[in-house]
Formats: structure tokens, C-alpha cells, sequence
């Protein structure tokens, strides 16, 4: 149905899709895996318009098929979600979804009845529960990604094209997509799949091509891989238990937080975090989590409640106080709230820790070059130089600069939200052990994930949220991923 | 801070209830950040404040035409008895008299004509203006060599009548050559900058520059001073502004060529006034350019 | 209609500013409430009134347009050129001037899509452009003798002005574009997130061609109102125009940045300038002075009108 | 220094544009290339290039400043007020300028972080502040008489001009800091993502602020340097020039959206507009065509060197 014959791209003289062909079946789940900056998205985006190949080409229904923009392929029956969340803010829900693709009347006026309806139909598929009348800027990362989503499913199209779609979803989401992706299939529709969450691949795929370094390491079906097998294609050597052993955490409290609330997000909220302990803050979509950690870390301070640091009660007016008090955090929203796209890689990294290469008010440019070296190293950052700019990096490299960016002020509260989100399983291993490796030096780590299995297996406590409020305290070593989602739920 | 707002407004005094018998004139002047027209706008209200029974409004049309229109749109709603208009244009500001006129409203125009008549006018002919300067460069040159000219704001009517003076005397004597012409916006700073650009492109093929008005005479001085040859160009302006008076004074600039601003200005609230009382006033009050030079200087300077 | 509702909300703080100065204004002076004057008003406003809605839809794509006034003069002289008395049927004088502004306007936009240049640097060349084109075609004088019929569109329709119908029919017709047809909902798109507006298949070139193109229309349109106005073709008119009509815009609350704004914004916006020349000059506030109140007011108003919708 | 290659060789579409006019000129006219005209070239840019490299600055940071022509013109009278000859010592006057200058920007400043306002609207808001408090000052007259000692900051030292020298400074000072200093890299911060810059603890309002006072600053000298080269606080002087300061950085590859750009990129588009503005007096072409054919070139220029930097 669609083929890729021998499809390469550059950029500015980095090839980063070397040729390639694979070829798409009707009705068939084919996942693309590969590691962070693997060339997954790109090749999507070549298949979808957006980036016109440089070699090869692509054929449609056995035709050759030129697409000059999205809209062509968007036209013959080709939509993608995009890994990157391209909300238009002010526009509303329902108009994103339709965005396009609008109901319209004789003389082009749009029908706005017709519209809302529309809307309401796809949110529905995807059980979500988002007023289409809302604007798209007060909607939180998740929701924005369901309206993605819905937005691809409502073209009715013939191959939908889906990079990372789950990668800010929580399970109940997930599940409701593959739901949607089940009645998709059984329609004929060809689903590209691609995420870094393993058990994902194996429930959906049927067929699973494999991209390293940009070029096609193989494809085959899925019921011949497992995924030991998948990750040594993916990342050429073997992975063992990619969680580490946590040790006990010591007695020391390093953060109080009570009562602390901000309405209607949050209320009552109370907890501790000791030093040498990782808690995650579990809960569904909306329940409050990074509204929580945001009044921690002062990007958006609650209107009362006390949270105490290192002993001492801590007012925190902006991200400055908690940088000063040695709270760090790496946000959910990487676009948003994280990255400077024209800024290079390594000036995103040394953003937040300059003043640690400075002398004075000046920048010492040898030493900022010699730390950006060691974490691009440590973190093993894919870029083509230090000075590239962040905004051409792959999604999960953009995550792992973040990180990095984050630990190199050397916090001792380090606050993650959603921090491997869109990261490759072997840099999640990475991940994982350097938060143990936080943890066992005597910091400690607050955790937002909606990866449970994630959040079970590296936090020492798990409290959850409903609805704004805490549900519950549980201790990782007893709990199971039903205990949580039991608490997390709605009565 | 509504409160605020409205306290902002009681500052300004209220236009007070008019007695009987007294006159409201209103007045629009071309351009207020221009200084011969604000000498001449200065002139009127302060003779204005002269005379017993007369109250003024003053508005600043800053040079558009469009605006002007729109000032004697308000005048009439404001029910004044007269106005005074200092027309930014020609024929853009034509509107604004018609307007009056069709409003029963007496207008007297100062300083510039527009296509259709007012009920008075004073002032002096821009381009007798340019053709005095000119004959002066002539005079000095002996009817031969080399001449710069520096435009006001191309399209405008001053630019235009006081070039097309200087192309009357460039006709009368074929041994005067225009060696090359161009804008500086009436802006002093532009005026410099064309001029040293001038002095190397044209260098020694100039006896003499002349600017559209003081303050473009003012950059070229400077920049011929600058580089050194000023004793060898002769520079004259028009209008006769302060700093140029001096000038004229110490030797510096060679000439200008006054313009009455107060007189105008005087004489357009005299002739308001007399039409205002309905009574008899005459049509045209010409007030002549004057040749300014260093012989003639010492009654101008006060 | 919650998004209207919405929205006059969020200009709540504007409309309360321009009443507030409306209410000082009539105290302080006997003529700022008559009919006349509020005609008056309204026909000042006329002309930035049509080039801020013009503009709307640029500042909408993200985009600016620096060439307004230049435009203006550039229509208002090849207008005049064809309008003097006995030439050609009104409708030439007028369909030249409006083309004209349309031609600047598609050169606006086929420089910026096509040649991916940024709009600041394409319209203020097309300042510069419009404006010596002007001088040259009128040779640098006033293109006058027009005829009586072109210069009655500056006259009266039913005792209204009508360059004030021009202005209200151009601002209903742009209000029910932006709010209802598909290409005005991809203007706000295209402003909003252009990468995104693309990837929905969302002819983005398309879209700020038609908005350059239609901002150059308007532009024609006010260049004939104005030529009609001052009864002539005036190749140095319209001097920073550009600069009041995209403060009213933006004053309007749409942002520079694209994709937030409605018309009814703007319309206040060109209301609360029209009614601060006008009342300034009433009461005769001394020139230097009123540069200084207006400056303040616009720079108050604005800050008033963002407090309150943050609120 | 990795990132100055990268530089140069992004605006070397630029640089190529402007040997190639260069080289034009030196031929058309036998002028152009002489020291002394070089010199006028270089003492000519020097305002514009002042304010540009303050403006640069702001919109670094994704502000826009349109008070810079008025700034210029009050800065100059306070100036030109305190300088009268045997009044001061020639610092004060000086000093007054500047401080005029840096006060506004502060001013703006404020206004933005503070009050939340769009920059356009703040900036807008000081141009007609600035300009009406200049009249005021001044009473709408010129002040003249200014000191010999004042004057003379228009003159020579070591046979250099000195605004140009003082043009080099300011440049090499804003390059050096834009690189080397941590607010100078804050700046592109805040301008590239100023959400994700204040989440990474950037203090983004004392950010601003500075960028606009310095601006302020910047633009007070420009003041200054102006009064000293006409002899004269001339309120009414500066008119647009923020137009000729902004296009330069334009040109020069700064975006308007904020967080790119370089000082030698403003350097060549400072260089850029005062090339063409002598060499079209030096050829003698008439003014009308000027401003057409300097349109033309501008847009040119940038779309060549964005083709260029694209490839
Ligand atoms: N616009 C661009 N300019 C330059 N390089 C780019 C650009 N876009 C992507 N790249 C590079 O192409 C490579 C592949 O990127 P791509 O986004 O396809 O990776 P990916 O497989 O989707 O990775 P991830 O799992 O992290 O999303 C990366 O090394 C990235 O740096
Ligand atoms: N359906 C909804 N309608 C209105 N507001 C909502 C809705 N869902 C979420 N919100 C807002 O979002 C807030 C919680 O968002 P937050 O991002 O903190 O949640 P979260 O637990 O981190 O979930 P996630 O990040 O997975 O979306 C709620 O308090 C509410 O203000
Ligand atoms: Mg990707
Ligand atoms: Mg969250």
C-alpha cells in the first residue's frame, strides 16, 4: 500500500537517514523502533509530506507519489501524529481537532454545529472527557496530546502515521487508543507505530522494522522477536535488568510538605522526602501531580500550605528561590517549559549552572566546553556538535539535555516529571541508575511518571493522587500496579 | 484608577460658557514641532491674549493635511466665530476651506494659499521665496558656476514652490548650472550627512548651495565647515530661524531670507477679528520676503 | 455565541477606559457629546479605522505591514491620476486605486512566503518603494482637478459619512470572515502555530498571501477615501499611518506575536485613538502637551485593559 | 571561536551583497572608494549604528523599542540645555544625555516587565512621551549655543571621527559582552524561550529591564552625539529613526521573535543601509528613485543572504 524505496535525508550535510526501503501492508500495526535520534521521526515525516527526501521516493496505492507539503499527503489519505504536541493555542479544542479539515458550508462559512459534533465524536473514541469549547492553551500535556490524536483520526485516512502518541498518556488513555487502534485495523487502516515502550510493541504490532544510526536494521514480524531479541536489534548489544537495586533511604528529611494548596488544581497535599529516598507521585491524567511539583519547584506557588527544606520553611516566589535553595527539576512540557530551541545544545545544558563556569560576571568559555563535553558524553547526547541547535536534536536527545541541564546545578531535590518521556529503553536504563546513583549519594528524587511499572520499581514510596487531593501513601515494595490505579480512580 | 483618569481631566481648564460678544477663533497650524511655524503660531496667541474679549483654540495639524480637515471638522462642531488656518497643503488642504465656508464660518489663511480662496489671506508667496534666494546665489556667483540645491520633504507645498523659484532664476541665467538636487526632509542631521556626501562627489564643481530652509542651510554649513571649504561655497536658507540670524551675524552662513512670523501671525488675528465683527477686511495683506545678509542683519536679530 | 461573549469581556477594561474618557471628555467640554461631533469622530476614524482592520489580518499571520501609509499615497495618486473630471466613469479612478494597493500588498506577500523573507524587512522596503513610486508617477506633485463625483465619497450617504459606511461595512464584513469562514479560522492558525497549522494540511502560502493581499486592498480603499477626502492624489500623504493603525490593532488586544485578536478589539482600539485626538484637540491641550497625554493614555488603557482580563 | 565562524558564514550572503555594491560604486563613481569618502561613510553610520546596537539588545531579548528617534531628540535637549558654553564641564551635559536616555529605557522597561504591556505599545507610548516632552523642554525651539567642548565630540581625534570611534566602542563592547558575560547569554535566553528561561532560573524580568536601559543608554548617547554633530538640541530631530536602528538589526540577521542574532550581523546591516545611502547621493540619482532602488536593495539583501544560509 505504501512503500518507502530507498528514502535517504540530509541535513546540512548529516545524513540521517541513510536508503531505505520498507513497505506498509493495509491493515496492519508495522512499529518502527529504534533508539533516541534513530531516524524513526524523520523517515514518518518524509512518508507524511513534511520533509521532501533527498534520494529515493515514496509510492502510494503502487504509484509514485511526490508529495510537496502535508497537505498533499493529507489529501491522498496519509495523517500523522506528530511526536512533537503542535497545539494552536488559541484556537479551541474543537477547532484544532478539525484544523484543516473543517465541516463547511456552501460559501466555505464553517459549520459550527457540524464542527462541535465532529469533535465530540473523536474525543469520544479516545474516552476522553475534554470540553470542545475549551481554548487549547488551558489544557494539560496529556489532554493536548489526545487532541492530536483525534485530530489525525478524524481525517479518515488510509495510513495514519503515529510517533510516540502514548509518550504523555497515562494507561487509561493508552488503552483507549488501542482500542481505537484495534477498530482501525479491523477497518483496513495501516497504523505506523512508534514509541519506546516495549510492552506497547509486542500488544500492537504485527510487523516491527528496525532503524539504527538511520539506516533499516530489518524487519520482521512480530511474533519472531521478544524483547530481549527487539533491544539487541535496536541497540546493537544486550540490556540487562535496566532497573537498579534501591537502597534503604536514611532518616534525614530533606523536604516537608503540608497542606499545601491551590484551588481547584490541589488541596491538603502532605508528605515527606528523605534524604537517599525516590517517592512518585502517581495519578491519572489531570490529577494534579504537575501542578504539585510545580509549587515546589515555584513556577507556580501555591496559595497556602507550608513546605519546609532542609528544616527550614521555604517561600517560593519563582524557579530562582527553589534553584537557590538546591531544588532542581526537569518539566514535563519540554517545549514549553524547557527547551531554548535556537540556543545550542550546550547552552541549553549550562543554562540553569552557569554561574558555575563564570568568573565573575564572566563566562569561562574552556570550562563550560569541558562540562558540556562530559554530560553530552555521560548522557550520551547525539548531536552533531556541542553548538547545534537544540531544536534540530531527536526528541529523547532534547530530553536527556534536559536532564542533564538539571543535574549539573547539583541539586539536592531533584524533581522529575515525566522524565523518560520519550527516551530509549537503553537511555532509560541510564536514566534509572543515575537516579539511584542520586539517591545513594544523599539526595533525593521526586518522581512524576506515568509508568507505573516505572514508578513502582525505582521509588521507595508512591503517593498518589486523585482528583487533586492525596489518596494514598504505599510503599513500592508491597504495592502493585492495581493498588495505585485502585487509589488512583474516581470513586 | 478610573479616578486617576478623570482627575487628569479636571486639570485641564473647561472651555468656559462664552459671554456675549466675545470671539472663539480657532486656529490650526501646519506643524507645531517645526520652529517657524511655531514662532508664527507663538505670534498669534500671544497677540490673541492682547485683545479683550477673544478666546483661542489652538490645534497642530503636524504636517498632515488629512488631519487639518479633520481639525476644521471639529471647529465647526465647537461653533467657533473664526478661524485661522496655516495650511499644511495646497490642494489637500483646499477641503478644510470649503468646509468652513460651507459652514458659514469666516477663514483666514496664513502663511500658505490653498486652491480655493479664504475670506483673507497673509502671508508671502513661497516662491518668491526661492527665486529671492536664488537671485542672491546669482547675484554673488555673477550669473555663473555651480549650484547644490537641498529639498524639504518632496510633495509638499513648500518644496515645491521653492523649487519652482529657483528654476525661474536657473532660466534667466544659463551660466548658473544645478550640479545635483535632492531631499533632506527639512532635518539638519540629513542635511550633513547629503552635503559631505556632496563634497565628494562634487568636489570644486559648486560656488554654492542652496537649502529649502534654515535648518538644512544650518547641516550643509556645518558639514562645508567641517571640511574646510565653507569660504569657497556661499550657503543661504529660508526663514530666517534664530540660530541662522547668528549665523547670518557672525559670518558663518551668508544669507537667509526672512519671513515675517510674528507679522503673519499679528495680521491673521487682526483680520479674524474683523471678520468675526462682520466688519470689513481686506482680501490680501501680502507681507514681502526680505533678503537677509550681514550688511542688513541688526533689525532682524531682536 | 460564547466566544464574542468572551472576548468583549476580555476588552472589558478597554471599552471601560474609552467611556471613562467619553464621560471626562463631555464634562469638560459642551460639544465632545453632540451629534455633530461624534460624526465627526466617527468619520476621523474612518481611514485608520479601514487600514487597522486591513492590518488585523497580517498582525493575525503573525506577520506586520509597514508599508500602510506609503500605500495609501502610492493608491490615493493613481486614483487621482485617472479621476479628473470627464476621464472615465467613477468606477476606474476607484478600481485603479483599490488595485493598486492590492498589487503592493500580493508583492508584500509572495516576498514573504516565496522569498522567506521577514515582513519587517519586506514592508519597509515596500515603504521606501511605495513611497518613491509615488513621487515619481505624480512627478512629486499633488495630483489634483478631481472630479466632483470621486471627491463626493467623501460626502454624505443618508447624512451618514461615507467614508464612516466604507469603514463600518469593511469591519462587519472582516468581523463575520475571521469568525466564520474556514479561511479566516486558518488565519489564526496559521498565526497561532504556523508548523502546526502546516502539518494539518493548512495552505499556510496561501493563507498570508490572501491576508497581505487583502490588507493591500483595504490599504487602496483607504488611499481612495483619503485621496477623495483631500481632493487630491497627494504622493506625500499618509506619513506613518502604518504606526497608528497597527497601535489600534494592538491596543485592540491582538498580539504581534499572531494567531490572538478579533476585530471588535480593533475597533476600540481605532475608537479610543479617534476619540483622544479629537478631545485633545476640543479642549485645546497645547500640542507638546497632548502628545505626552495621548502616549500616556494609550500606554494606560492598554495596561488597565491586560490587569483586568487577567483578572 | 566556533560560534563567530558559524556566524560569518551565515551572514555571508550579506557581506558578499555588500562588496558587491561596494565594488559597484567604486566603479560608477571614482569617489566612492577614497579614504575621505570611506570616512564620511563611516561617520555617517555611526548614530544609526549606536542605536542599533542598543536596539539589538531588546529585540534579543523579543521586545521592540520604537522610542528611539524621539529618545534621541529629548536626550539631545537636555543635553544641549546643560551645555551652554561656561555653564558645566563638558561631563555634565554629557552625563544629562545620557542618563535622559537611560531613564526612558528604564521607563520602558519597567513598564513591560512590570505592567505587563506589550513592547509596542510601551515603546509607541514613549515616542510620542519623548517627543512631546522634548517640545516642551525645548519650547519647540532649537537650543543652541552649545559649547565648543560639546561640539567638538563631533570632531577628530587622531584623525579618526570621533562618533565613529565612539561607534566602535559601543560595538565591540555589546559583542564582547553578548559572548563572554552570563547576562549576555541570559539574553538570548529569555528572548529564544522566555517561559523555559525563567523556568531555568533565569531572572527574566532583571533581564529586560536591563536590555531596555541599556538601550535607553545607548540611545542617549546616540543623543548626544547627534547634538554634537548639528551644534544643536533640535527636538524635533531623530523623526524614524528607530526605523533605520531596527532594519539594520533585521537585515542583519536578528529575529524579531527574539533569542537570535549577533552584533557583527548588526555591524553589516549598519554598514549596509549607510553603503547605500552615500553611494546613491554619490551617483546623484534623483530622490525619488532613491528611495526606490534603496528598497529594492534592502529586500534584496536579505532574501539573497537567507537563500544562502539556507543552502
Ligand atoms: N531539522 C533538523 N536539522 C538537523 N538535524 C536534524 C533535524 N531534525 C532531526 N535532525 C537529526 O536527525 C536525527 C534523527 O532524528 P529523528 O527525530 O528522526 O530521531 P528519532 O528516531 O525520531 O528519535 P527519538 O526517538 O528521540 O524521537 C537526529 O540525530 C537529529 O539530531
Ligand atoms: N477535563 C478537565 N477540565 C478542566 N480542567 C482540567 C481537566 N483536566 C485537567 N484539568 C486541569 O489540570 C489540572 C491538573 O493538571 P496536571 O498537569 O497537574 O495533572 P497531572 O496529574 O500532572 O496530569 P498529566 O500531566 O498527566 O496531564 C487540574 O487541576 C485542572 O485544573
Ligand atoms: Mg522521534
Ligand atoms: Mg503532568
Amino acid at each position: 500500500m505504501l512503500q518507502a524505496l530507498e528514502l535517504s535525508k540530509d541535513f546540512g550535510g548529516l545524513t540521517v537517514l541513510q536508503p531505505t526501503s520498507v513497505d506498509f501492508l493495509p491493515g496492519e500495526v508495522h512499529a518502527l523502533m529504534g533508539e533516541n535520534g534513530a531516524g524513526k521521526s524523520t523517515l514518518m515525516k518524509v512518508l507524511a509530506g513534511l520533509y521532501r527526501p533527498d534520494g529515493g521516493h515514496v509510492e502510494w496505492r503502487g504509484v509514485q507519489a511526490d508529495f510537496a507539503s502535508p497537505h498533499d499527503a493529507l489529501v491522498a489519505g496519509i495523517a500523522m501524529i506528530h511526536q512533537e504536541l503542535m497545539p494552536i493555542p488559541d484556537l479551541t479544542v474543537a477547532e484544532n481537532i478539525t484544523l484543516g479539515a473543517e465541516p463547511c458550508g456552501r460559501f466555505w462559512q464553517i459549520n459550527r454545529p457540524a464542527q462541535r459534533q465532529r469533535a465530540l465524536e473523536l474525543l469520544k473514541e479516545l474516552e476522553a472527557n475534554i470540553e470542545p469549547d475549551r481554548l487549547m492553551r488551558t489544557l494539560t500535556v496529556a489532554q493536548t496530546q489526545v487532541v492530536e490524536i483525534a485530530k489525525a483520526l478524524g481525517r479518515r485516512a488510509d495510513v495514519i502515521l503515529m510517533d510516540e502518541p502514548t509518550a504523555a498518556l497515562s494507561e487509561q488513555e493508552v488503552a483507549a487508543l488501542f482500542r481505537s487502534i484495534a477498530r482501525l485495523k479491523a477497518r483496513g487502516v495501516t497504523i505506523v507505530y512508534t514509541t519506546h515502550k516495549m510492552d506497547e510493541v509486542f500488544k500492537l504490532a504485527d510487523r516491527i522494522s528496525v532503524l539504527r544510526d538511520g539506516r533499516l536494521v530489518g524487519t520482521s514480524p512480530a511474533s519472531e522477536l521478544n524483547p530481549a531479541k527487539l533491544i539487541q536489534l535496536m541497540v546493537g548489544r544486550e540490556l540487562a535488568d535496566i532497573f537498579p537495586v534501591r537502597l534503604p533511604p536514611t532518616d534525614e528529611v530533606l523536604l516537608e510538605v503540608s497542606n499545601l494548596t491551590r484551588e481547584p488544581a490541589y488541596r491538603d497535599i502532605s508528605f515527606r522526602l528523605h534524604r537517599g529516598e525516590v517517592v512518585a507521585l502517581a495519578g491519572l491524567m489531570g490529577a494534579g501531580r504537575t501542578e504539585v511539583v510545580s509549587a515546589i519547584y515555584g513556577l507556580q506557588p501555591a496559595t497556602s500550605g507550608e513546605i519546609r527544606f532542609k528544616g527550614r520553611p521555604l517561600s517560593l516566589r519563582d524557579p530562582q528561590d527553589a534553584l537557590a535553595a538546591g531544588i532542581g527539576m526537569v518539566t514535563e512540557d519540554r517545549k514549553g517549559l524547557g527547551l531554548i530551541p535556537a540556543l545550542g545544545l550546550g547552552q541549553n545544558v549550562t543554562l540553569t549552572a552557569l554561574r558555575e563556569f563564570c568568573r565573575g560576571q564572566m563566562i569561562d568559555h574552556k570550562a563550560e566546553a569541558v562540562a558540556i563535553r562530559s554530560r553530552v558524553a555521560e548522557f550520551t547526547i547525539k548531536a552533531t556538535s556541542p553548538s547545534q541547535p537544540i531544536a534540530q536534536l531527536s526528541g529523547g536527545n532534547q530530553q536527556k539535555a534536559l536532564l542533564a541541564r538539571c543535574l549539573l546545578g547539583d541539586p539536592d531535590l531533584i524533581i522529575l516529571d515525566e522524565p523518560t518521556r520519550g527516551i530509549d529503553i537503553g537511555a532509560k536504563a541510564e536514566i534509572y541508575s543515575a537516579i539511584q546513583g542520586l539517591a545513594r549519594s544523599g539526595k533525593a528524587v521526586l518522581l512524576v511518571s506515568s509508568e507505573l511499572p516505572e514508578a513502582l520499581s525505582l521509588a521507595h514510596r508512591i503517593v498518589v493522587l486523585r482528583r487533586g487531593s492525596v489518596a494514598a501513601t504505599l510503599d513500592a515494595a508491597t504495592a502493585d500496579q492495581e493498588t495505585v490505579l485502585r487509589h488512583a480512580m474516581p470513586l | 484608577s478610573l479616578v486617576a483618569l478623570m482627575t487628569a481631566f479636571s486639570g485641564c481648564k473647561k472651555t468656559e460658557a462664552r459671554k456675549p460678544g466675545e470671539v472663539l477663533i480657532g486656529f490650526s497650524s501646519r506643524d507645531l514641532s517645526a520652529e517657524y511655524t511655531a514662532k508664527l503660531s507663538e505670534a498669534v496667541v500671544e497677540y490673541a491674549k492682547t485683545k479683550p474679549g477673544v478666546g483661542l483654540v489652538m490645534v497642530d495639524a503636524q504636517s498632515d493635511a488629512q488631519k487639518q480637515i479633520s481639525q476644521i471638522e471639529n471647529f465647526i462642531s465647537l461653533k467657533v466665530d473664526v478661524i485661522i488656518l496655516n495650511p499644511c497643503e495646497l490642494e489637500a488642504s483646499t477641503p478644510a476651506v470649503d468646509r468652513a465656508k460651507a459652514a458659514g464660518i469666516p477663514i483666514v489663511l496664513v502663511n500658505q494659499v490653498t486652491k480655493s480662496a479664504g475670506n483673507a489671506y497673509i502671508g508671502s508667496n513661497d516662491v518668491d521665496a526661492g527665486h529671492i534666494a536664488m537671485e542672491a546665489v546669482a547675484k554673488k556667483l555673477g550669473g555663473k558656476g555651480g549650484v547644490l540645491m537641498i529639498h524639504g520633504i518632496m510633495g509638499t507645498s513648500a518644496q515645491l514652490q521653492r523649487e519652482t523659484g529657483a528654476r525661474e532664476v536657473f532660466a534667466k541665467y544659463p551660466g548658473l548650472k544645478l550640479v545635483d538636487h535632492q531631499t533632506a526632509s527639512w532635518d539638519r542631521a540629513k542635511a550633513m550627512s547629503l552635503t559631505e556626501n556632496w563634497i565628494q562627489a562634487h568636489k570644486g564643481k559648486f560656488q554654492a548651495i542652496f537649502a529649502h530652509n534654515d535648518e538644512m542651510a544650518m547641516g550643509a554649513l556645518l558639514a562645508l565647515e567641517r571640511a574646510g571649504i565653507k569660504k569657497d561655497v556661499y550657503v543661504i536658507g529660508i526663514d530666517a530661524i534664530a540660530q541662522a540670524l547668528t549665523a547670518v551675524k557672525e559670518g558663518r552662513l551668508d544669507a537667509t531670507v526672512f519671513q515675517d512670523a510674528v507679522g503673519q501671525g499679528k495680521g491673521s488675528v487682526d483680520a479674524a477679528l474683523l471678520l468675526a465683527r462682520k466688519q470689513p477686511c481686506p482680501k490680501e495683506n501680502l507681507i514681502p520676503f526680505q533678503l537677509v545678509t550681514p550688511e542688513n542683519i541688526t533689525p532682524f536679530l531682536k | 455565541m460564547p466566544a464574542l461573549d468572551r472576548h468583549l469581556l476580555h476588552r472589558f477594561g478597554l471599552l471601560l477606559v474609552i467611556l471613562a474618557v467619553g464621560l471626562g471628555l463631555s464634562f469638560v467640554t459642551d460639544t465632545f457629546l453632540s451629534v455633530a461631533n461624534l460624526t465627526n469622530v466617527a468619520r476621523q476614524v474612518s481611514i485608520n479605522g479601514i487600514l487597522a482592520v486591513g492590518v488585523t489580518f497580517v498582525l493575525l499571520t503573525a506577520g506586520v505591514d509597514l508599508s500602510l501609509g506609503s500605500v495609501v499615497a502610492l493608491s490615493g495618486v493613481a486614483c487621482a491620476t485617472f479621476a479628473h473630471p470627464g476621464d472615465h466613469t467613477v468606477f476606474i479612478p476607484i478600481a485603479v486605486g483599490l488595485l493598486t494597493g492590492a498589487a503592493c500588498g500580493l508583492v508584500n506577500g509572495v516576498l514573504v512566503t516565496r522569498g522567506g523573507v521577514a515582513p519587517f524587512i519586506v514592508t519597509l522596503g515596500m515603504m521606501t518603494i511605495a513611497r518613491g513610486l509615488a513621487l515619481i508617477f505624480s512627478g512629486g506633485r499633488p495630483v489634483a482637478n478631481m472630479s466632483s463625483e470621486l471627491t463626493s465619497l467623501a460626502g454624505d450617504f443618508l447624512g451618514v459619512p461615507i467614508p464612516v459606511l466604507c469603514f463600518a461595512s469593511v469591519a462587519t464584513g472582516a468581523w463575520f470572515f475571521l469568525r466564520n469562514f474556514r479561511l479566516g479560522r486558518h488565519i489564526y492558525a496559521v498565526g497561532g502555530n504556523e508548523n502546526a497549522a502546516r502539518a494539518a494540511g493548512v495552505p499556510v502560502e496561501r493563507v498570508k498571501l490572501f491576508a497581505y493581499g487583502l490588507c493591500g486592498l483595504l490599504t487602496g480603499l483607504a488611499g481612495v477615501v483619503l485621496a477623495a477626502r483631500i481632493t487630491t492624489g497627494q504622493p506625500n500623504a499618509g506619513q506613518a499611518y502604518e504606526l497608528d493603525a497597527i497601535a489600534a490593532v494592538v491596543i485592540g488586544g491582538t498580539s504581534l506575536a499572531g494567531g490572538v485578536g478579533t476585530i471588535t478589539g480593533t475597533l476600540l482600539g481605532v475608537l479610543l485613538i479617534g476619540e483622544i485626538n479629537n478631545g485633545l484637540d476640543l479642549m485645546g491641550v497645547s500640542s507638546y502637551f497632548q502628545a505626552v497625554i495621548k502616549g500616556v493614555i494609550i500606554v494606560g488603557a492598554v495596561w488597565l485593559d491586560r490587569r483586568q482580563s487577567r483578572s
